[in-house]
This record gives C-alpha cells, structure tokens and sequence, in this order.
C-alpha cells in the first residue's frame, strides 16, 4: 500500500481527534464537557447537527454517566467513542475497572489536567497516571498529528478480536488540545478502509453455544454477572493475558497505518530519539518530549551525546523495548509529569527502575517531577536536566535521586 | 539560560527559520483569533505552524496573550515562547498594565494599536533598541467593520513589519475563516491596516 | 498590581487564599464608564442593586451613591435600568 | 411561615457586600448580581460552599478571594453534600457545647450544570435528609465557565456550542428540566424561583429559605450576556423579559402548596399583560437562527412549552 493522498490541515490537538472520530463512522458518542476536552465535544456536535455524521451524540449529565453509557453501547455492539479529563476521568474510576472487565473496546480521548485541590485546568498527567491499573490500554502522544494518528489506530486496537481491550488515547492539556499545528488528514475512504466496521468475535454463551459477544435478543448472553471466589481470579488472570497480547497487536497496526500515511513513532512502543550512542538520556512522555528532541539537537550541535526515549504505550508497558533503548546510555534522568505522594519519585520512575533491575547494566537513573498543573517546562530547564546528568558522570555521584524542577522554593 | 533568538546556538541550528510572534489583547477582542489567522495563512505557503492561548479563566476583557509559531521545519517545541521575534498589541490600554515588551528578541519587532506615531509612543513607554510599528487598528476596525475588533487589523500591520507573510495568505486565510460578507470587510481592513503601519 | 510570586515554603496550606479580590482592580476592563447627572438621579439605588461588581456604593452620611471605577468594567446595567436615566455611558 | 423580616432599598446598600468587588465575572454578570442579592438577605453569620462553575472561578483565583465569609469548593457533583457535611458539624459542635454560634446560614451555590445534571444525586439526597440549608441554583442556562455547552437547564431551541445552530439540527432539542417542580417533589419546606430583575421579591424569597427549618432550594434566573450573546447592560432588562413573558414564572411553595408571587400573579389576573415569548428570544443572540424561514417553527414550539407550563403553574396555585 502505497502512501495514500493526504491534505495539510491547520488543527488543535482536540479538532484531530474529534475530526478522526468523524472519518471513523463512530455508532455511539457520549460524553460530558470538561475543560480542555471541550473542542472536541463541541466539533463533534456540529457535525452531528449539520448531519455529517451518522452517529447518535448524547450530552449525558456526567462523566460517570457517559462511561457507563458507552460501555453498554458498546456492549450492545456499538463502535463508541467518548472523552474526558481530570476530574471527569476521576469520576469515571469505578467503571473503567467495569468496561475493561467486560472487554467493551471503548475508545477514550483523554485531555491531560491536573487533579483538585486546588482545582486547576491545566497539564499534567496525575489524572490518567493514576488509571494505569484499570485494565485500559494507554497511548501517550506528543503533538496534534499524532493525536490524530493514534484515535484511528485505537479503534483497530481496540476492537482486534484478540484483544477487546478499552484504549485511552492522552494527549496534553492546552500544549496540544487547544495548540493549532500542522495536522495531515488522511483521505475518508482511506480510514475506511483502514478502520473498516466493528467486527463482533463469537464466544461461547448459553450452553456452551457459539454466539455473537453482543446484548442480542437472538443470542442471549449474561455480561458483568457475580462472580465469587472461585472464578474472578481467572478472569483477571485473563484480561492480564490479553493486555500480554497488545504489545505485539499495538506495533503491527502502528506499522500498517505507518505504510498508508508516511509517519512512524518508534515502534509504536517506544521512540527512541538519538540513543544509539547517547551517553545521557531522559526518559518522557508527551508533548514535553518534542521540546526536549529540540534540546537534545542543541547538545548534539555542542558534541554532547545526549538522547531522549519517548515512551508512547504505557500500557502494556513496552519492558523489553525499554531494556534494549537504555543499553548503552550511561546516566538517566526520567520525567514525571505527576506524583506519587510520600513515594520516591513518580510512576514513570519506579517503572523504569524496576525495569533496568532485571537488565545487565544498571546506570543511575534519577528523577524530576515536572510541570504540575500546566506549569511550563521550558527548554532552559531541560538544558539544567543533561547538565545535571553530565556532573552525575563526571562525578560518579547522585545527590539527590528526585528533584521537583520548575517549582519556587 | 534561555536560548535566545539571535545567539549563535540558535542560528545554527534548525531553529534558525523559526519565528515566534506573542499577541496581547483583553478577552473577547480576537487575539487567539488573530495568532490562529496568522498561523493558517502561514500553513498556506507551505511553513509548519503552531498557535495557542495562554489559557485561564480570563473573562471578556481582562488581558490575556496568545502566541504563533512558524517553520520550516516541523516544529517540536511544546513550551511557551519567552523571546518572540514579533510582538502585536491588540489594546493600547494594556501598556499601562502588561510588559509587552518583556523578552523581545535585540532584533524583534514591537506593533501597538494606537493612534500615536512610533516616536511619540517610544517616549511613553520604555522600549530600548527593537523596532516599533504602530497603527490605528481600532479607528480602521470601527470604520469598516463598524467594531473596534482589531485582530485583522493587527494582522495586516504585523505582516508589513515583519515581511514574516505576504498579505495574499492572509486574505485567503481570513476568506476561509468568516462568512462571505464579513471576509471581504476584513480583507479591506487588513490592506488598510497594512497601509497605514507606520515605523519610526 | 501582581506582586512577586511566593514560594512553597511561604503560602498558607491547603491553598487557602490570602488576598481579598478588592486588592484585583478590575476598572481598566472597561472602554466606557457611567457617569451620573446628580440633578436628575433621586438616589433610587436601582443601580447600586443591579450592580454585577458591587462598583456603586452608599454613603450614609452624604446620603448619596459612589462609582467605584476601581472596579467598574463598564458594563451598562445601571444606564440601562436607571429609571431616571440619570447615567450616561462614556468612552474612557 | 411569613416572614416578619422588613428590609428596605437603603438596609440593602447599608447592609456590608460578602462577595466582594474585584472578582473576575464577565461584565454584565447575572450570577454575580445574583450572589449579591442572595447574600443581603442572610442573617448571619453564613458559612458558603459552592460547586465547580463560573461563580467558583471568578470568586477565588489564587491567591485573591472575593468571599468576606468562610467558603469552600470541593467538586463540581457534591455542593448539596458538602452543605449536608458543613451542617451536621454544626450540629455535633452545637450538641458538645463547641458552637459559639445560636444558628449560622449554610448556603451552598451551584450553576444549573452543578444542579440540573451532575449535582442532582447529591441534593436529592441532602433534601430527603432533610439537611437546615439554603440551596441556591444559579440559572445560566448552560456551562459558561468551560465554554457555554447544553445543560439540563439549556431551554429548547437555544444554540449552544455543543447543540449548535445546525443546518439539520437548529439548536437544543431537549427541553429544560422543570428542576423547582421536582424539588417540591422532595416535600422539602421551602422552594421558589426568583429573578435578578425583582430584587426585592428574590432577596425575602432567599431570607425565607434561610428561614426555614430544613432544606430550602431558590431557583435564580440570572442571564449570562456572554452565552446568550446580548450586550452586556441588557443582563436586567432580559431577566425581568422571562418573567413577563412566562418563560420564567416567580412562584414560591411553602410546605408543598403553590402560590403565584406578584410579578407573575398580575399576569394571571389580567391575561393580556402576558408578552409573547418571541419579545423575550428576538433580543438574545443564542436564538437568532429561529428567526429564519425554516426553523420559525420551533418558536411556535417554544410558545406552546410556555404555555403548557404556566397553565400546569396557574391550576398548581389554584388559579385557573
């Protein structure tokens, strides 16, 4: 497949993905306004009320409302798409668990912003950090392109009879949703055939009959039943199993999309930038990794080795892909842009840790939570990061393993 | 350590075609709009772009700034711009307020709505070297749109200082933009604008 | 008007705030702002009720109102409700 | 329970503003005016808490306040359980003797997204525990602090950015949630409605809220210049509009029982005061899509849900 005709489109991270959702012949969107998911919401109303699209849009009256909704649309057999962030995703916790645990392959937009108190509409990845154990695949993007790219890889991701796996697709607050760029639309027909209809797997129902893993009067089946102490582990054990097969499922579908549109990010895992002969290296998710591929060609352009590992799937955690990017690298810095209140460090950090412990190097790898609540991370700042990491070689010493950078004393 | 525009670093590297513009209006006067029009205009001669608010809870009329970026190069940067080669303020009553000339590049560009001529506001407000423009942006806006919304008016002013982006992406930008009628008046207010932008 | 942003090892807990809104003058939002004909106005107070910023004050001795263009944003409502159409809108 | 409280023009612009001046609102504010009539009537001391919206975010950006009274804000569904849990602390401290107060107003504030939608299950609760609080909606008619989305509260027709004026769609289809009357619902002792433009009407209608012993609920229109897309002096003049052309009748229920409050009460003695709704619509900007040729019909649509309503209201107060 030969890369397809595309136009050149000037849009913010939230228009990408409502206009992705557009060219997706979406059955079901319901969702509830939150700053900054709003534009997205918004779009895909006036497509809905200028008939551009036939999808029913509902405005539900919150967030819990709106998953829940979409998880037994999408049980019903509905192609669902709904979006939220912050305090909206916090209100949905309980039924992420529950949408996942149904293997409903909802796919979910979610606007990065910071968590209450105080309350704050700005960027960080507090609210989405803290649903990583929820089941869901999680897609962190770096700019508006991406954004676009990956809401049409995760209805394939999602919906892939093997996995039936809910996907979140994050993208930061204001950096990018409410950021214009250059965005390349690939053509309708084009996503049609890319993201084609919703394909219903059959599973073994009533008596063990072949029926269709949908609410369907013809074929009756019992979903979210209760579950005692003799069955719920194995049910667990095999959604772990299914998020086991994302990884592989994940990179062949980034590389399908990657031959009809032109762009690649890394693997689809993981993008490593510069790190084949990186000395020092970060580690970062999101937009701030854009800002940091610029500082690392500032190093470079000096003689420093600097190099950057962008991690694009959190979940499944891309394990063996991290070992193999930070082989070489001598010193790490990892960037949170959230917290683990009373831990060392944030989530990205004891992740990474954990990783390395098993791999055959172990380089010092510190922390910097960064950028709480939209505050900026500017390229000077980077620029203290590789400067810390280069006295860190030099010195062979790590002062102070976590480090809050950009806050005022 | 800022990595200013102008430094050697800067130059040499891909950075060099990078130009950042930082607007300053009140809520509700058009200055997203105006960075979004500049942007659009900008991805029509082929230059990657970027355009974003500076987002909080501002309400119509308090001061808010909005920022534009243009390339070459794809452009990575996610962060706030901190020395803007360009700067275009929408409301002349936020000199009183706001430092908007805070960070702009040795080289940079300072255009203000006002009906004074640049030397006569140089006195008013301390701007050391820089270039400054001004125009009458809400006398044109409130002639032909009969609104003192001066953002199109700004934006034909800030193409003549700054020669970043010719007038024709502009019009066919702002003609995609508004509705038939309102395009038309805000091309001749652009052209005015573009006129009438006065340097020292 | 915004002072030097305090660190964390200075503000109160909690983010309990520690400046009341009158220290915020929110007059220069304004590009007309009402000025009262003392002849015609009875001192009804319609204004000073419909105020959205509380900007028209009562002064018990002197019996009669006040702008307070400190943090007028211009917005009319008292022309517009003024029963003895004793304020008239002014370009700044 | 009629309340003995006299309250003049000039006791209201002596009595000390608790929301005070500097705070952030648009010019032309509704909720504002509405926060600073309901304040007046309080007899104090007042403890307030509001839920996520407009009013929050004006009132205390950091580090400013505009709240001369205790406040807190925790989230955008719970405003109804926060005044339930600031009410019985009260009532434990009281029982031990750790009160220095005989009584203090609790006040919780919400927008009508706060109240129609995703607040609903919290005050419901709070009203059928029968909580001693004053629960004031705030009338907007849609989520103006993230950018003027549909709410429950967001009257059929009306554009809204995410029930827009479409070539197909013309607007919000749903209709608006007769929120009061499901309030009453809840055998609550005290509901009303009231509107900025009749200050004094809205002022006693919040003291007797206060007033009374359990849960109050006041149903406040106050237009929003920014959303509905008027100029910003109109915000009064609009408010006073609903109620002369029924689009909002006044109305107060003590203990369940219905009674038409002045404003509204002449127009049901003389029928011909009633103004049509098109009066009422023809001046907001969130409307101007009805008035062309192929969406006229859904004024008509507009006229007949009024009417329906002040029909329902006027047998409701034992008028017709």
């Amino acid at each position: 497949m030969a890369i397809t005709k595309q136009n050149l489109r000037a849009l913010n991270g939230d228009e990408a993905v409502a206009y992705a959702v557009k060219q997706s012949d979406v059955d079901v969107v319901a969702a509830y306004p939150i700053t900054p998911q709003t534009i997205i919401v918004e779009r895909f109303s006036e497509y809905v009320h200028n008939g551009e699209v036939n999808t029913e849009f509902v405005c539900t009256e919150s967030e819990h409302s709106a998953l829940s909704m979409s998880l037994a649309a999408s049980a019903t057999g509905a192609r669902v798409f709904t979006a939220s962030a912050s305090a909206g995703l916090a209100l949905m916790h309980e039924i992420l668990y529950v949408t996942s645990g149904c293997r409903a392959p909802v796919v979910m937009a979610i606007a990065n912003r910071a968590l209450s108190a105080p309350i704050n509409i700005h960027c960080d990845h507090s609210d989405s950090m803290v649903e990583r154990d929820a089941g869901w695949i999680q897609i962190y993007v770096e700019n508006s392109q991406e954004a676009y790219d990956s809401t049409l890889q995760a209805f394939r991701i999602a919906e892939h009879s093997d996995l039936l796996l809910p996907t979140m697709v994050m993208l930061d607050a204001f950096f990018l949703s409410h950021t214009l760029e250059s965005v390349n639309i690939l053509a309708d027909e084009t996503v049609r055939k890319f993201v084609g209809t919703r394909k219903i797997p059959l599973i073994r129902g009533h008596g063990g009959k072949l029926v269709p893993f949908k609410l369907d009067p013809e074929n009756p089946i019992t979903m979210g039943p209760l579950d005692l102490h003799d069955y719920y582990f194995e049910h667990k054990r095999q959604q772990e199993e299914a998020m086991q097969r994302a990884s592989g499922i994940i990179k062949e579908i980034h590389d399908e999309y990657a031959r009809i549109s032109g762009r690649k990010y890394g693997n689809g895992l993981i993008e490593p930038y510069r790190l084949e002969d990186a000395e020092i290296a970060t580690v970062c998710l999101g937009s701030t990794a854009g800002t940091t591929k610029t500082v690392v060609d500032q190093l470079r352009s000096k003689g420093i080795k600097a190099g950057l590992l962008r991690l694009r799937t959190y979940r499944p955690y891309p394990v063996e892909d991290i070992i193999n990017a930070l082989e070489n690298v001598k010193a790490i810095a990892v960037m949170d842009r959230s917290h683990s209140f009373g831990a060392q460090g944030g989530p990205v950090f004891h992740e990474i840790r954990h990783v390395l412990y098993d791999a055959s190097i172990h380089p010092p790898v510190v922390n910097y939570i960064y950028g709480l609540g939209g505050r900026d991370m500017p390229q000077s700042l980077i620029h203290e990061i590789y400067k810390d990491l280069q006295k860190i070689l030099e010195t062979k010493r790590v002062e102070k393993p976590v480090q809050f950078i950009g806050v005022r004393e | 350590m800022h990595l200013s525009r102008g430094t050697k670093e800067w130059s040499d590297l891909k950075l060099a075609s990078l130009q950042e513009i930082r607007w300053h209006g009140r809520g509700g006067q058009g200055a997203w709009t105006a960075s979004e029009l500049l942007a659009k205009a900008a991805i029509l001669e082929g230059k990657y772009i970027q355009s974003f608010p500076e987002f909080g809870p501002e309400r119509m009329g308090a001061p808010m700034r909005a920022f534009t970026r243009i390339s070459d190069d794809p452009i990575n940067l996610h962060c706030g711009i901190y020395t803007p080669g360009v700067v275009g303020v929408l409301d002349p009553t936020l000199l009183k307020t706001v430092s908007v000339a805070e960070g702009l590049a040795e080289d940079g560009v300072l255009v203000v709505n006002t009906r004074e001529s640049p030397v006569e506001l140089r006195k008013r407000i301390n701007l050391d070297g820089r270039k400054l423009w001004t125009v009458p942006a809400t006398d044109i806006a409130t002639k032909i749109l009969g609104r003192p919304i001066t953002n199109t008016a700004m934006l034909g002013a800030v193409a003549r200082a700054s020669g970043m982006i010719d007038l024709k992406s502009l019009e066919k930008a702002v003609g995609e933009r508004f509705p038939k009628k309102l395009a038309e008046k805000n091309i001749e207010v652009i052209r005015e604008a573009y006129k009438e932008a006065r340097s020292e | 008007m915004t002072t030097e942003k305090k660190g964390w090892k200075e503000i109160p807990i909690a983010g309990v705030c520690w400046r009341p809104t009158t220290d915020y003058l929110t007059g220069d939002w304004r590009t007309f702002k009402p000025v009262r004909d003392k002849e015609k106005c009875n001192r009804c107070l319609m204004c000073h009720v419909f105020c959205p910023d509380g900007a028209i004050t009562w002064n018990s001795e002197t019996e009669d109102i006040g702008f307070n263009y400190d943090y007028c944003k211009g917005c009319g409502i008292c022309k517009n409700e003024c029963p003895q159409e004793a304020i008239e809108m002014v370009l700044e | 329970m009629a309340s003995k409280w006299k309250f003049t023009i000039k006791d209201f612009a002596k009595k000390p503003e608790t929301f005070m001046s500097g705070h952030r609102a648009c010019a032309g504010c509704g909720p504002a005016i509405a926060y600073r009539q309901v304040l007046k009537a309080a007899r104090g001391p007042i403890i307030a808490t509001n839920a996520t919206g407009c009013m929050e975010v004006v009132s205390t950006i950091y580090p400013y306040t505009a709240w001369g009274i205790p406040w807190i804000h925790t989230a955008f569904e719970n405003v109804a359980a926060n005044a339930s849990g600031i009410e019985t602390a009260l009532k434990a401290l009281k029982k031990k003797g750790q009160l220095k107060y005989d009584h203090v107003d609790v006040i919780a504030f919400a927008g009508d997204g706060g109240t129609y939608d995703i607040g609903i299950q919290a005050l419901s609760g709070a009203a059928e525990r029968g909580h001693d609080f004053l629960y004031v909606l705030y009338d907007n008619e849609a989520y103006m602090n993230t950018g003027i989305q549909r709410s429950g509260g967001t009257p059929h027709g009306a554009w809204t950015t995410t029930s827009p004026a479409g070539r197909v769609i013309p607007g919000k289809v749903e209709y608006k949630k007769p929120i009061a009357d499901i309030m009453v619902a809840h055998d609550i002792p005290y509901v009303a409605t009231a509107s900025i433009a009749y200050w004094l009407d809205l002022v006693r209608k919040a003291r007797r809220g206060l007033e009374a012993e359990g849960p109050a609920f006041l149903h406040a229109l106050a237009p929003c210049p920014r959303g509905w897309r008027y100029d910003t002096s109109k915000t009064v003049e609009i408010a006073r509009s609903a109620v002369e052309t029924c689009v909002f009748p006044l109305w107060e229920a003590v203990d369940g029982e219905y009674a038409l409050s002045a404003p509204s009460k002449v127009i049901a003695l003389k029928p011909e005061r009633k103004k049509p709704v098109k009066e009422y619509l023809k001046v907001q900007g969130r409307f101007r899509h009805l008035f062309t040729p192929e969406f006229e019909h859904v004024i008509d649509e507009i006229q007949q849900i009024i009417d329906k309503r002040w029909k329902r209201l006027l047998k409701r107060c034992g008028m017709t």
